[in-house]
């Protein structure tokens, strides 16, 4: 029987004709323009990112960290290459998994650490935990618990940069099982609809809790998604932080200079369960597939290989950073374990903006409702 | 003053913030160039144009969460949802987004958004159009409602709202568009938090929101020329905050109460306010808190049935004759 | 700079190499199997649909009917020729705009009219108006009033068809707007995931409500989006019942026979507004734009143009069908009219189940809550 | 009896409920592969396989909406959220298809679904992770919820949530997953709408549902020994329908109440309750209702501190003895 022929018209990045598929990242011109200094900050944070969750790894099970805890060990190249390339009015957000993007964006050991031990001190006051780490001053805007849920609010990040004529972008982190939320694929046709400069980074790990992809999403190739809504996209992966760069740049320079949207899938792998309490993860997939891309694809290992490689770090200087970082992450875990909680008072402050400002035109009216 | 509609009254407060404020921008379906499903907005895109006046597709979640994120660098959305029912698909984004993000960061960043449409059945519309979300949405802290009950609040209210730093929801209603009021040429703001007395008494007091205080006036008025029952009639404009005062001061007065509202009955805004009556004026009370709330059903379309399960004069008056039996 | 090259698998319906894209589709095996009687009973069907609506709109400016008024005229080929192909396990369910599916399964016009009235008589006893018309013994599951809220539930009917190991299908149909709610994007990824046999018409009528699909859809070509999930799709017009049938026979038979979901765009136009209300409508499209439509597209001259053509009507039969369905729906008028509106007690019947029906495990406890 | 967990009677309720009609199937995040997030269905995809235990992307308007469709044509869907907290993304599904349906089709249709899963705080996991929606389910009519307090109730009522052609609600507990009681070995169903008296007294009545039954229990027993009080407690199990005949009953007796719920004050189960006691027991009450609510704030991370929010024995104590003040 007769059928009507339809071709899609992908808008993937154009790459020049028969490019080969490239494996060495470290020369391209983003990368290229790198000093010894900026790749030994690059090691740093990834080492920084990894050192300090496994202090919390270690708090957590001595109980001093409590709710959630989903570490970013394996995958910490990618906030750290992504963070790298920020400018001035480029702004970031992303889902629990949040540690790693906090770290890369700045804030310090201590106000994070703290926030898991549900300190004053911490960067929220001890009301967000592991999920909610939030840095205004430094563009970054959380750690959102409801998967997706960030999607929206980072589209509206990029439109207040398009609203106020900023050149900048938001990159939007969220995983591969977020890709199946509502919020985030309305988002996708809005974005698209109005050329918001967003690019939204899908951290592929592979698995959402203990579901593979192939049992989520019924296309294994989600940056294709992007197709259906006219939204340029690309894949790479995400263990070197080289190759994020490079990849993550021409994302966001395009978004910047052509205000439109970017779909950028990043391959990478967490080694640890989903969150601690995850125990059981080599019961979903297997100790060989952890253990390959704990081999092969460290972003630690493969980042060292090639500084060393290029001179731009010795070893002695590797172990120096290790040890430094190190003594960030016990001083951190001291700095949280002895700051005090908030007072019960607390409680009820930084519900709303008016109440806590007091503002001039005194408010009326009784805002909390207990007996 | 002039007497002027309900909707022209939103508009006015919507054009000049728009004025006074380069951040306000209006966003939702069908806003700009079709005018507003219910004309609210009608030529405020042919003045201020695409980029304050925006028109979305039928993405609520998206447009909403992407309003809150946007309020974080500054920018003041003014949200419509076409009826406030629809904001149950982006629940998720108001409820948790605009509501706790100042929290969970701490009092970091505030959420400077305004969420407004017409909340309200009595337009034979159905269950799933006729939603009054004011009770869920102050359940949640974080967020504030005003249900402005006629153009001379709604104004006042509106722009208050849009100044305001933190996230708050004005339930308008459909049948009030098009009913007029006295409002002044000069600009006024109305602060959140202060009910109007809209009626004083002695015998019951009727507390009321939005088109039902509409309603209880009239009832009221049926009231002392038909029964001889002085009615002190509460508007509480904002149901969070809440003007608790002026609701137990009346009541202490009157030693009677009748609480009417278009909520579903079973934890509706009036069960609060029972619930605090009770409370902070138990000496004073001589009778039970009376309710009338919508007849507890889904919406139902029939008009003439539907005008019958939102609380009207008629129901009105037997609820308070309850109160004074 | 060098870009990875990336090639989307759209998997799209296909065709015979080198097909013409047809336009006669009278001949194709689907439509070759209909009797004179069947045509006929199609150009009844559609109209039916349009006489119906006709006078409903009349009622509506009388002030009979109140609320919303969504009327399918310009769209009747589309419901009719899909139902036409509706077998004894295939379900239905679709949006607010109701009316024409509805008459197309068989309800009687009296119980829809009279629903719109408001009446005891209607379909659903005047609870639902017309937004909500149901038949559960025609298979047809409502009139939905929150734009692609019906679409979860369609994939829910066809889950249940496969759960229960009956061949069948479900038809879902939405809007050309609808297709930017979450609820609609994440069925899609479920419904291929899961293999659900449903079928999703978007009705592209070209606007929702005074939006243009281009100022809402950023991919203009709205059933590409089936890619991005792995779902085959097509796309056909939709004043040509035949037309109609031949694609949704292709898409019907393929959910039944392989278990699959399938995505159908078709090509309409409402020639009225939005509902009654939108009174404006030539002011977001011309005048021509609808003229040209009713010329060239109207889905009962192009049905009857091609019955007299192959002789299975003529135009005194023709005369008569429009006389008949006319005094059809002027009863219906008259029937609705002259019906009783529900009881007040009738408010609070048919919210519980367990309530109506009185169980013999009697019922404890208050169940509504009015003082 | 055998002493069981409230996750392992959850549990046996579903596979029997399996065993017993074929169109029993259970489906939600991680419910099948992963045994469930909190191990409630542990092992029941492995002894029943694909078909009655089923994974779901992380689309929850999708697969509620589903679960609505499916029971249409018989199909009985237990829905499992991770966290209720997560239904907020599928309000839209919940609060209109899933209620409304029957309704708006004059009865023809309705919808035999249960949506289950935890709905509390007290786990240190923030304020989108703890709603604790019962109050906005109950405020829809069409909805029922239940509210279990321990492994007995949990079995039974939802047993007969899933055999009931309505949809149901159950609000589970984190906190109760891993405590034990006595539940019998033979099979039985608990009614809806019937509340249990946990303790009987005379002095003082408290109503409580979920795990705040539990805490009420702990405090009452404390009330009694510390301070003379005879505390008679009323577990309401059931939401709506609501069981207010024993409520009444019970403050009738003591004259007085205390109110005790996770919810967030603004809208509670409570205020509904509050309304009711003050409305049908009006002469009976020798002092208001008093009311322990989550402390009116989003729900804090600091696990000292939200210890604190949510409704402990101190807490309450200190709400029983303002009754009795
Ligand atoms: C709406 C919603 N549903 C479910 C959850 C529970 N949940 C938290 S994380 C998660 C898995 C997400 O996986 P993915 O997006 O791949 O991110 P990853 O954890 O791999 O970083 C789930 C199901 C949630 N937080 N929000
Ligand atoms: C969630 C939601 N948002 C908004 C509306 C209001 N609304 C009803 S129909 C409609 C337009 C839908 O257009 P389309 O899907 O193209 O269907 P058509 O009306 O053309 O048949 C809108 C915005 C609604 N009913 N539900
Ligand atoms: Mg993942
Ligand atoms: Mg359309």
């Amino acid at each position: 029987m007769p059928s009507a022929k339809k071709k899609s018209t992908a808008k993937k990045a154009q790459a020049p004709a028969n490019a080969e598929p490239a494996t060495d990242f470290t020369g391209t011109p983003v990368n290229a323009k790198l000093t010894p200094d900026d790749k030994r900050g690059l090691y740093r944070t990834i080492l920084g990112i990894r050192r300090f969750e496994e202090r919390s790894l270690q708090a957590y099970n001595q109980g001093k960290i409590g709710g959630f805890l989903h570490l970013y060990i394996g995958q910490e190249a990618v906030a750290a290459g992504v963070v790298s390339l920020m400018e001035e009015n480029d702004h970031i957000i992303t889902a629990y998994r949040d540690h790693g993007h906090a770290l890369a964006v700045g804030m310090s050991m201590n106000e994070c650490m703290a926030e898991m031990f549900g300190k004053h001190t911490g960067c929220s006051k001890g009301k967000g935990g592991s999920m909610h780490f939030f840095a205004p001053d430094k563009n970054y805007w959380g750690g959102h618990g409801i998967v997706a849920g960030q999607t929206p609010l980072g589209a509206g990040l990029a439109f207040a940069l398009k609203y106020k004529g900023l050149k900048g972008c938001c990159i939007c982190f969220l995983g591969d099982g977020a890709v199946n939320q509502g919020s985030f694929m309305e988002t996708l046709n809005l974005v698209s609809l109005w050329g918001i400069p967003v690019v939204f980074v899908i951290e592929n790990n592979g698995y959402s809790m203990g579901t593979s992809l192939a049992r989520s999403s019924a296309e294994a190739n989600l940056a294709h998604r992007a197709d259906g809504f006219d939204i340029e996209w690309d894949v790479c992966e995400g263990h070197d932080v080289f190759e994020v760069r490079e990849y993550a740049n021409r994302a966001m320079t395009r978004a910047r200079e052509e205000m439109k949207p970017f779909l950028l899938e990043i391959r990478t792998y967490r080694y640890r369960g989903h969150s601690v309490a995850d125990a059981n993860h080599e019961k979903y997939r297997t100790k060989e597939e952890i253990e390959e891309y704990k081999k092969n694809k460290d972003p630690i290992n493969v980042l060292k290989a090639q500084l060393l490689a290029d001179g731009s770090l010795s070893e002695d200087e590797a172990g120096k950073i290790n040890l430094e970082v190190k003594a960030e992450a016990d001083a951190a875990a001291k700095f949280a374990e002895q700051s005090p909680v908030a007072p019960r008072s607390e409680i009820q402050t930084d519900v709303y903006w008016e109440v806590d400002n007091d503002p001039s035109n005194s408010l009326k009216g009784t805002y909390f409702f207990n007996d | 003053m002039p007497l002027i509609t309900y909707r022209e009254a939103i508009k006015q407060a919507l054009a000049e913030e728009i004025e006074h404020d380069e951040n306000v921008c209006i966003m939702g379906e069908e806003v700009a160039q079709y005018n507003g499903a219910y004309k609210v907005t009608e030529g405020l895109w042919d003045k201020y144009g695409d980029k304050r006046v925006i028109d979305t597709p039928i993405s609520e979640a998206a447009f909403s969460g992407l309003a809150i994120g946007a309020s974080c660098l500054g920018i003041r959305p003014v949200v419509e949802m076409m009826f406030m029912s629809f904001s149950y698909v982006a629940i998720d984004q108001l409820f948790n987004n605009a509501s706790f993000c100042r929290y969970m960061s701490g009092g970091l960043m505030n959420v400077p958004i305004v969420v407004r449409g017409p909340a309200n059945g009595g337009t034979n519309v159905g269950a799933t159009h006729s939603h009054t979300p004011e009770n869920m949405v102050a359940n949640h802290p974080g967020l504030k409602v005003v249900c402005p009950s006629n153009a001379y609040d709604v104004k006042g209210l509106m722009k208050t709202a849009i100044r305001d730093n933190d996230p708050v929801f004005v339930m308008e209603n459909t049948l009030l568009y098009g009913e007029k009021w006295e409002v002044p040429e000069e600009e006024y703001l109305i602060e959140l938090g202060v009910a109007n007395i809209l009626r004083e008494g002695n015998d019951l007091t009727i507390v009321a929101h939005g088109r039902c205080a509409m309603s209880a006036l009239k009832a009221a008025d049926i009231l002392e020329a038909q029964h001889g029952i002085s009615v002190e009639l509460v508007d509480l404009r904002s149901i969070r905050p809440l003007d608790e005062n002026t609701i137990l001061e009346s009541v202490k007065k009157t030693g009677r109460a009748l609480l009417v509202e278009e909520n579903k009955p079973f934890c509706g805004v009036d069960a609060q306010i029972s619930h605090l009556i009770q409370l902070k004026a138990f000496d004073y009370l001589d009778a039970p808190v009376h309710r009338v709330s919508a007849i507890d059903a889904p919406q139902i379309y029939a008009k003439a049935l539907e005008d019958w399960q939102i609380p009207n004069e008629e129901r009105i008056i037997a609820g308070a004759l309850k109160c004074l039996a």
